[in-house]
């Protein structure tokens, strides 16, 4: 199972104590999304979180220093810095991936960074000499012949996108995505892990049957999180509800 | 106009990656691709058809009332006293701006791509009632987005376009978050055709909006040479991202002793202040603080123009010095239009105030036979309140 | 176009008297004789002179923006299912009326006298704003005359004339009163050039605005010769006092064939309801008391047609048969605005949804074939709050 | 001296009482003024004036009911019809012109009625035949040219025009009034009468010595009606003020 929290949200301390607790309860790979005023592909719950991160001045920086956080409390688990190009062109670049790199982060996946732009290869180069992974995703608009294009640069697993459209706004149509696994298997042994429109356990169960390697929540846990912010046991919870959902698969 | 190829030409659109040097590209979601994809193999295969290129001109002279013509402004010639200045007068155009040319090939082309829908941003609201306007015509319905600072200020507008028949969905912000939540609806209506109203975001909407609005840089030439037998010194145009500026003086981009000036408003000049960065989009000069998380810039009174990114072919080719940029104040704004009603009898919006404002500085003291031309590309109407409200008594 | 004189010609100007038939005529104190022959023969004198003939086309061209375009307008065509409509788009005019075409015109006479004032009166203060900005481009102090009902309702052209420069007295009542308290005020200061805003009041003003406007009818001959390669079969437009129709259907008067219609607010409609007599210095057909001592007539929404006289070259052809006469309500104007908003993306004022109602009933059931041109002669921005207030729910 | 009348103001009993005071305190002429909305040649006092009487429906007849009053008063006093063309035309003209005779007026005058309108001539030929004046008013920008051709139609007296304008708005200048009159009396024989601007018996004076035949008075007159128009003694106050206005001529 792969977590998506939003870095730093609520706070530093809190974000890692959530994360920490979500290992615990069987997550796999943890995306840190790093907050930006951009956001152009997630719905409103996520939106709100990036919002009150920048408004406490939550850079990319302290992003990385969560996953260094979360890399000394596990050795294991998977870590992947999720976001847009605009803060990791500002970083700049070149200095990013080291940065990753040296705090044993896995890759990053950025959400408006297709390949055919340029600064996306500059990034995808530098992480590849240095061992991370670029995450790519596809969507139910892919077509097979860019498809194809992209298994060349698959790395570390595929985001299979449930539809296309922004995060939290709609449910997966299980057929769909059934033939969307199927079609991306034709082009990758990689791992394909599904996203979007996973709300429930429920949900991940049926979405786990598609044929997929592993599913991603993320609007589900960030929502939780905002409605029960002030909750002391908050990241007791959010490990029980990590556990509910692994406990359907 | 010759139809040889100029070697190193400057009046090209975008590389095959969409990018203008260094600037542009497409910085977009994968569930965006194919629609980028499919608009720009539209757009090539109807700019080679005759039959759409013919009715967009029919549109554009019946409908819209093109060509706008130029205009001798011979009082503030005087006044200033130096170069001939002139405005090209897109404020006479059908809904008050340059803005319905671009919506109306737009439209045209998603017609031409059979989508049923339209979806659009907008600033000022100008290019929310031009698109509206267009969208009634071509009886499709149309579905924009306004930021409630903006809103706030063009009333008028908004009024317009719920009449023409379009559904305004107005979210926290300005323009930014416009373009923004517009991008997320398109996101999750692929089925729609997204009808951007300037030359920004991914590629090839720069191209698109770049190739609909060249009419005017067109039609300059012709006028040029049929009142003054020579073409204009120097062209001037403001700039939210770049439009308007871009459609009139791209015609004249292998001229380089034409002067090409775009003004931005003071508040929001990312040309002249901005960073390079990667946001909406497009690869180009931000407003931005430093870790790229955040846009900067404050508040200018020419809501048009009022956007904290600029076109990425303008970032270009200000990095080449083939264009110059400038800015005006919000006080320079009201100075300007208050100038233009006495002397000329024109009631300009605030936009085209930013690009005469610079146009009067750069007039004085020179030759007389030197001639500026300058896009008048709004009317007043939609800023008349605020107007009022800041400088009704100085006409008392 | 013949040149040759046709006998009994309708393509004429009034008589040595300044009649049209049995209308017409001068009813002026004799303080005001000497101001009018003056006009008369700086008319006839001005219209031979081939550089004021030019200097007026010029600044049409330039300044204006003419011509307007004619438009098809092709889905209103289909919803009523019968003729072709086209709109004469005046309302792409600078300053968004058929206003500023008389205004240019007689402000260049103004100044062709030597005048160094201008007065004027308006009711729906498009000629207002057209008389200030056209006064502020030719630098022309000018003052002047409306009621306060019509202020009320136009808030945006005060404003824009204001900022032109204009000074403006507001005076109990409407037009009518605002004609009067015009005329006064010229009968003080004879030095003033009166700058009249329609076809009315003593000969030869309903002269001077007609060849002014007339440009309307000539620019339709041409433009529909290039774009149907024939003429229209009708010709419609709304009256006030009838400057936009009398300029639309003048250049056709001695083509029978080829119908004019004028349509009247139903509350002011004085050709079809009114009496004939002599008030506001001219003959002609009044909605009055049987008494002659007052004006009868309600309130229209559209206030630049509220008016309870005719042109009296209107009431003499209408006598003769050349051309109809019709009316429209205000219930029918806010449908028409609405219908021509949704469907043509075209936002018109209330004084041409007059003209346009009318257009759309008499196009349903005619041959395909069939070509009615309808002057639209204003845009909607000076009408936007009442329409809000009355119909805003509607487009909901 | 000449007096104008808005006559039936503020009533018909009133405005008759008035009138026959002014008479015995030396008016030779009478002008009955009928009111019209239309009122373009008078300034605000008149026509506060014309706009009472619109309000109480006071017509031409009622105009010419009083001008037979002021007749059955005294047989020489003169009495001319004032107003526009607009209630004579609807009247209409002809019926107008027999009224006028049988209650034996002397003329009428008509603001907008210059004799290049064709109803003038119809207006001014019909009075002709009855041996009625219309009165012409002559105006400092009257033409000579043109005052060659008015001095054909003068009949009764001439009206001159102390200053182009509306009544009541200037005073008038006393060397351009008597280049006037001298102007005029090269063109004809008849009395001529010289209007506008006479606030004052002082006013009526100067004018007096400019040669003129008589001198005009109207606002003045209605302007004291309008300002003590609930005084029980208004006729004799009017009266006294015109025995004002005599005594200085
Ligand atoms: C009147 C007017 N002028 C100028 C602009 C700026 O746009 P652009 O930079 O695309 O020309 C706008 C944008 O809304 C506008 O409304
Ligand atoms: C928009 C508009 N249309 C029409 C008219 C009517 O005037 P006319 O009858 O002179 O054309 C007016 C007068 O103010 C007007 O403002």
């Amino acid at each position: 199972m792969i977590a998506y929290f939003v870095a730093c949200y609520p706070s530093f301390e809190k974000s890692l104590e959530l994360i920490k607790k979500s290992i615990d309860a069987g997550v796999n790979i943890c995306e840190l999304g790093f907050p930006t005023q951009e956001a152009s592909g997630e719905g409103i719950v996520i939106k709100k979180a990036h919002d009150h991160c920048l408004e406490r001045s939550v850079s990319l920086k302290d992003t990385i220093k969560l996953a260094k956080a979360v890399r000394d409390y596990n050795k294991d688990v998977g870590i992947v810095l999720m976001g847009y190009m605009s803060n990791i062109f500002r970083y700049p670049i070149d200095k990013f991936v080291k940065d990753l790199a040296s705090v044993d982060a896995d890759g990053c996946l950025v959400v408006d960074a297709p390949h055919e732009l340029r600064e996306e290869n500059q990034l995808r180069n530098a992480l590849n000499k240095e061992n991370l992974s670029m995450i790519k995703l596809v969507a139910p608009t892919t077509t097979d012949e860019r498809l194809k294009k992209l298994s060349s640069i698959f790395s570390g697993w595929v985001y299979s996108l449930n539809f296309s459209g922004i995060s939290g706004s709609k449910s997966a149509d299980l057929e769909q995505v059934k033939s969307m696994i199927k079609k991306i298997r034709n082009y990758t042994s990689l791992p394909i892990c599904s996203g979007f429109g996973i709300k429930t356990p429920e949900d991940a169960k049926k979405i786990a049957q598609t044929g997929c390697d592993g599913v991603i929540v993320g609007t589900a846990i960030v929502d939780f999180i905002e409605k029960n912010i002030d909750d002391k046991n908050l990241p007791e919870k959010v490990g029980n509800i990590i556990k509910n959902f692994v406990k359907h698969l | 106009m010759s139809k040889e190829k100029i070697k190193n030409s400057l009046k090209v659109g975008s590389d095959k990656d969409g990018y203008f040097g260094e600037y542009g590209g497409i910085a977009a979601g994968e569930n965006l691709m194919k629609n980028l994809e499919e608009l720009k193999a539209a757009f090539q295969d109807a700019i080679k058809d005759k039959k759409f290129l013919d009715e967009f001109a029919y549109y554009c002279k019946h409908w819209i009332g093109r060509p706008s013509p130029i205009y001798f402004a011979e009082n503030l010639t005087k006044k200033i006293g130096g170069a001939k200045i002139y405005f090209k007068q897109e404020h006479l155009n059908h809904t008050g701006s340059h803005k319905p040319t671009n919506t109306l090939f737009q439209v045209l082309l998603a017609k031409r791509m059979g989508k049923k829908k339209i979806i659009c941003e907008s600033g000022a609201g100008q290019h929310w009632s031009a698109a509206a306007a267009t969208a009634a015509k071509f009886s499709m319905p149309i579905f924009g987005v306004m930021g409630d600072i903006d809103v706030k200020k063009v009333n008028q507008n908004i009024i317009k376009a719920k009449h023409y028949g379009g559904k305004l969905k107005v979210v926290p912000g300005a323009l930014r978050e416009a373009i923004t939540f517009a991008i997320k609806e398109w996101s999750n209506n692929p089925d729609y055709y997204y009808l951007i109203g300037s030359t920004c975001s991914s590629s090839p909407f720069v191209d698109i909006v770049r190739y609909a609005q060249s009419i005017i840089g067109k039609e300059m030439r012709e006028q040029f040479m049929e009142l003054e037998g020579r073409l204009p010194n120097e062209i001037i145009g403001c700039a939210g991202s770049g439009s308007n500026f871009t459609g009139s003086m791209f015609e004249f981009l292998d001229e380089p002793k034409i002067k090409k000036v775009v003004v931005e408003a003071e508040e929001t000049a990312a040309l002249t202040n901005g960073t390079k960065g990667i946001q909406q989009g497009m690869v180009t000069k931000f407003l931005q603080s430093d870790d790229g998380s955040k846009s900067l810039g404050g508040s200018s009174l020419g809501s048009g123009i009022m956007y904290y990114g600029i076109s990425p072919q303008l970032a270009h080719l200000n990095d080449i010095g083939a264009i110059e940029a400038s800015t005006a104040s919000d006080k320079e704004l009201l100075e300007t239009y208050k100038l233009v009603a006495q002397n000329e009898g024109i009631g300009i919006s605030f936009e085209p105030a930013a690009a005469i404002t610079e146009a009067l500085k750069r007039a004085k003291g020179k030759p007389k036979d030197y001639i500026i031309c300058v896009t008048a590309c709004g009317r007043v109407e939609k800023d008349l309140d605020v107007i009022e409200e800041l400088i009704g008594k100085d006409f008392e």
